[in-house]
């Protein structure tokens, strides 16, 4: 079962996992973008830690409602409002609860994304964080009953596989899609986070 | 990297601090969230004007909070998105009871922080439409994609539908004539050197000492072609025609212009360009009912000009007639 | 050199065509030799003013002349005293009877050409005072040279006497206000980068990636001192410095200040350029009464900016606030 | 005798003179000044040219006059008041006249350089073209009895001492006054347009 404690223990993953990322991302967001992804996120995830540690959370819920609040307020750009609607919504799916099964984390995977597509508008192939998002919720959906541990690896899996693909994709949404023809040959930044995000959560939720 | 500032990341909200000191009759600066208001908001009664986006454009848009224009503007960090917090308590501020219109410049990162602030409005009981700007004819527009960058007609919509609101127009009668200036203006840029953002610390993009960047965006973002120093002859005659053939702008509409330096340009050069593309819409029977000649939407320090057309209708000329009191702008009052 | 500009000779003429084509509504630009009038010129009954100096400091002083402020400006060359002649004519179209006011900076080139104009009015029955701006607090002032630079107290001077003229104050009135400001006005400027004139092709002086000029001149004549970059607050203080202590200002002092930028300035950082000075003063007790925050004397594409304070007196607040109309400078109308 | 045609002779050479020290007179000017002496003369002087071909002077007074006109409508900056002042005041002293004498012709300069000290209000030493005029003026009054060409060739060789004599002074007038000390060791760019002004009228008018 995945704890309230382990959902924290992710959540400051994060934050050194952007903190250690933070210039590759930058550094794939300059080739097709502004150059500021892996600064984004870094600043978005140390506020997070702050928040969590000025106020830790009752439950899972709690906890990815201040994630949620926090990446809305201090991250902008495009990756803010996505990642903040993705913990927005995946913070619904999980009020008062402070465990979660497999299933229960699918649950709040897959309504973080249905929010990220909703607020996005974006499609599979529109070079993304959506292309690693989508393929990874559907390889957790098939590996649900495998529980969590096998449940997250298969979404890391697919999710890298994802992000790998977008090298060859043009793009058609975000600040890359202005370049047309020249976005391709570039693996998009949001794409690369989504993966680490999982990951992350594959070596802290995993049990 | 020299540049007149203290430290890059205090760039913003001294400048905003600066800002209130200096127009203090006029408007309000509110800090954390940061936002710029009108002094005398919110305006019973009258549509809230709202409008905001990356800071480094200056005037734009705090410059345009005021009487007849905009009744708060959002500052993100320079060239990035403000925050929904920051357009939520700006939105309450306005909100008059008639309800606040958000103006937004087409940037995934500003559509969706404005798209995630009109739901926490909205949830409040506060009636909010957005009216997204999408003008810059050097992206080429498709369905598929997001479509163009939010440029120069920003600048000219703010001030007309900022005169509808005052004129006491609803709120779907502000957002239609916001979308209107959409339908009817197009802009392109044109860059002579980079600009620095304070962070980064180095030119965002390098020219060469014979080069330009014509279809910049406002942000140093890449053009259409990167080509050889031209004469203002030249270099205007080609980024009309690319202009006035995407409306398409006609023999005989009645235009409002606006040839805006981009932070860097003297503005000797500002209205030599003008005179240049006076001779183009003569030639072409382009009217020019109405003209801003100057620097209005910027990008820092770079050199260079863009080059915004609108075909006003009637309607369009009276507001923009219509007194205004901004720090960027003014007249008739 | 990347300009927006066809051939360096054209510039001046070119721009100024830009200039009358884009606002027809308060001047007219008359070419061999080159003025620029008000529409309404001459106003019986009113004193004229005429200004004039070197092209290259946009929008001073074309985009000064209009309603409140100047009658006629003559622009020179870049960087280059106008001639008599074009003094001459311009002096008598704006003659509405009651004489004619020369406002002129103190640049042997310009004091020489004024009076050579002044004599030929006058020998022609127009009364012909002229009022000397030298403020540049930069230059060392001794009994036995040429005096001070005029700067930016130029634009200021430029406001009030117009708006004096426009009230109906007879030649000395106007010409005693205008010493006054001179009296009580002061300015310094700082430059980052040097400004290239066109005809020229290249910068006219040279400085290092990290080096500024203290006490530039406004064509890129040597200042006090040439040393690292520093803080804008560091800036500002050293500038404010040598600006309060030559006049000197005192505390409880009412001021009118300009933090001005030279063209190739972004306006985020002279509105952080201006929440410095606010704290200087603040802390000697100087009172800002009013201010203006922008370009209003330029040179060219330098990047820098210059402080001008002026101790006004009731009477000058009071034509500061009457109405302009200008291109470059409007309120209350 | 100085008659119409050698004065118009005269200003013809310093057409050609200030064409050929054009780059000159500007390097000393951009040393302390703005780079500009040599291209205002040189671009006077083909104006005067171009003026006297149009309306061929009758008389020494009209020649004068014309040349006077057309610098103070060209010339700008500083020495056009001035060299414009010189040849208006000259201009005043020969009103009808077809011929000149020694003292006529000393009569002339005088007057002219009058105007110069009475527009630009310098003094000797202030590090001007009166430092070059001045001493000429002197000399040529000394020599004046001896005829028309040793009359010249003292105010050429006083002009010259005159001009080399500004190089060890501070500037007191004019642009190069702003610069204060940094002033010396540096030629007068208008002492030396004054020097070769002088030259001409010995090469043209002596007789
Ligand atoms: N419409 C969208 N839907 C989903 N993801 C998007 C969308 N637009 C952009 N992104 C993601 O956001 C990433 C960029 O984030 P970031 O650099 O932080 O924001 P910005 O582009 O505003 O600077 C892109 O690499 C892409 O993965
Ligand atoms: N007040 C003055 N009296 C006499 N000569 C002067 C005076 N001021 C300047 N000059 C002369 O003018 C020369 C500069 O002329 P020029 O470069 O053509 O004008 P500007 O200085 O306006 O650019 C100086 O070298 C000096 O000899
Ligand atoms: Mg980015
Ligand atoms: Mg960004
Ligand atoms: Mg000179
Ligand atoms: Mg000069």
């Amino acid at each position: 079962m995945v704890t309230t404690d382990s959902v924290v223990a992710w959540l400051h993953k994060l934050d050194d996992i952007y903190t250690e990322n933070k210039s590759y991302l930058t550094e794939l967001d300059s080739a097709i973008g502004d150059a500021d992804h892996g600064i984004n996120m870094a600043r978005g995830f140390s506020k997070v830690t702050e928040a969590l540690e000025q106020q830790p959370p009752k439950d899972i819920g709690a906890a990815c409602k201040t994630v949620s609040m926090t990446l809305i307020k201090t991250v902008g750009g495009a990756s803010g409002p996505l990642y903040g609607t993705f913990f927005l919504k995946g913070s619904m799916q999980t009020v008062g609860k402070t465990e979660l099964d497999a299933p229960g984390l699918l649950e709040l995977f897959a309504a973080g994304v249905d929010g990220v597509v909703a607020r996005g508008k974006a499609v599979l192939e529109d070079k993304t964080m959506v292309d690693a998002w989508l393929p990874a919720i559907e390889a957790m959906r098939a590996a649900v009953d495998k529980g969590i541990t096998p449940m997250l690896a298969a979404g890391v899996e697919a999710a890298e596989q994802g992000m790998k693909a977008t090298v060859a994709l043009v793009a058609r949404k975000g600040r890359a899609s202005y370049l047309g023809e020249r976005s391709k040959d570039h693996q998009d930044p949001g794409a690369t986070s989504t993966y680490l995000m999982l990951k992350a959560a594959s070596e802290t939720l995993a049990r | 990297m020299k540049k007149l500032i203290n430290k890059p990341e205090d760039v913003v909200r001294e400048s905003l601090e600066g800002l209130q000191a200096a127009h203090a009759d006029i408007i309000k600066v509110h800090f954390e969230p940061h936002y710029v208001v009108r002094a005398d908001a919110p305006v019973l009664g009258k549509v809230g004007v709202v409008s905001g986006g990356g800071s480094g454009h200056e005037p734009m848009h705090g410059g345009f909070v005021g009487k007849g224009m905009l009744d708060a503007a959002c500052p993100g960090d320079i060239f990035t998105s403000p925050t929904p917090d920051q357009m939520e308590a700006a939105t309450k501020a306005v909100n008059g009871g008639k309800g606040v219109l958000h103006l937004v410049k087409n940037y995934t990162g500003d559509v969706m922080n404005f798209e995630m602030a009109a739901e926490l409005c909205q949830a409040e009981g506060i009636d909010v439409q957005a009216v997204v700007i999408e003008d810059d004819v050097a992206v080429k527009d498709s369905l598929h994609t997001t479509g163009r960058r939010g440029v120069g007609l920003t600048v000219l919509t703010e001030k007309i539908i900022g005169a509808a609101a005052e004129r006491g127009d609803n709120l779907q009668e502000v957002a239609n004539i916001g979308r209107a200036c959409q339908a009817n203006g197009r802009s392109m840029g044109t860059a002579l050197t980079s600009c620095t953002v304070p962070s980064a610390g180095k030119p965002t993009f390098e020219l060469g000492p014979n080069e330009i960047e014509v279809g910049i965006g406002i942000h140093g973002e890449p053009g259409r072609e990167r080509m050889k120093m031209k004469s203002a002859a030249e270099i205007v005659s080609s980024m009309s025609d690319a202009i006035l053939s995407d409306l398409p702008f006609k023999s005989g509409d009645e235009t409002i212009v606006m040839i805006n330096g981009m932070g860097g340009t003297p503005l000797i050069e500002l209205y030599l360009l003008y005179n240049e593309f006076v001779k183009v819409a003569q030639g072409k029977g382009i009217k020019i009912a109405r003209r801003l000649v100057g620097n209005y939407i910027t990008s820092l320090e770079m050199q260079g000009f863009s080059i915004t057309l609108l075909r006003a209708d009637p309607n369009m000329l009276k507001l923009w007639d219509a007194p205004v009191h901004t720090a960027g702008l003014r007249w008739g009052i």
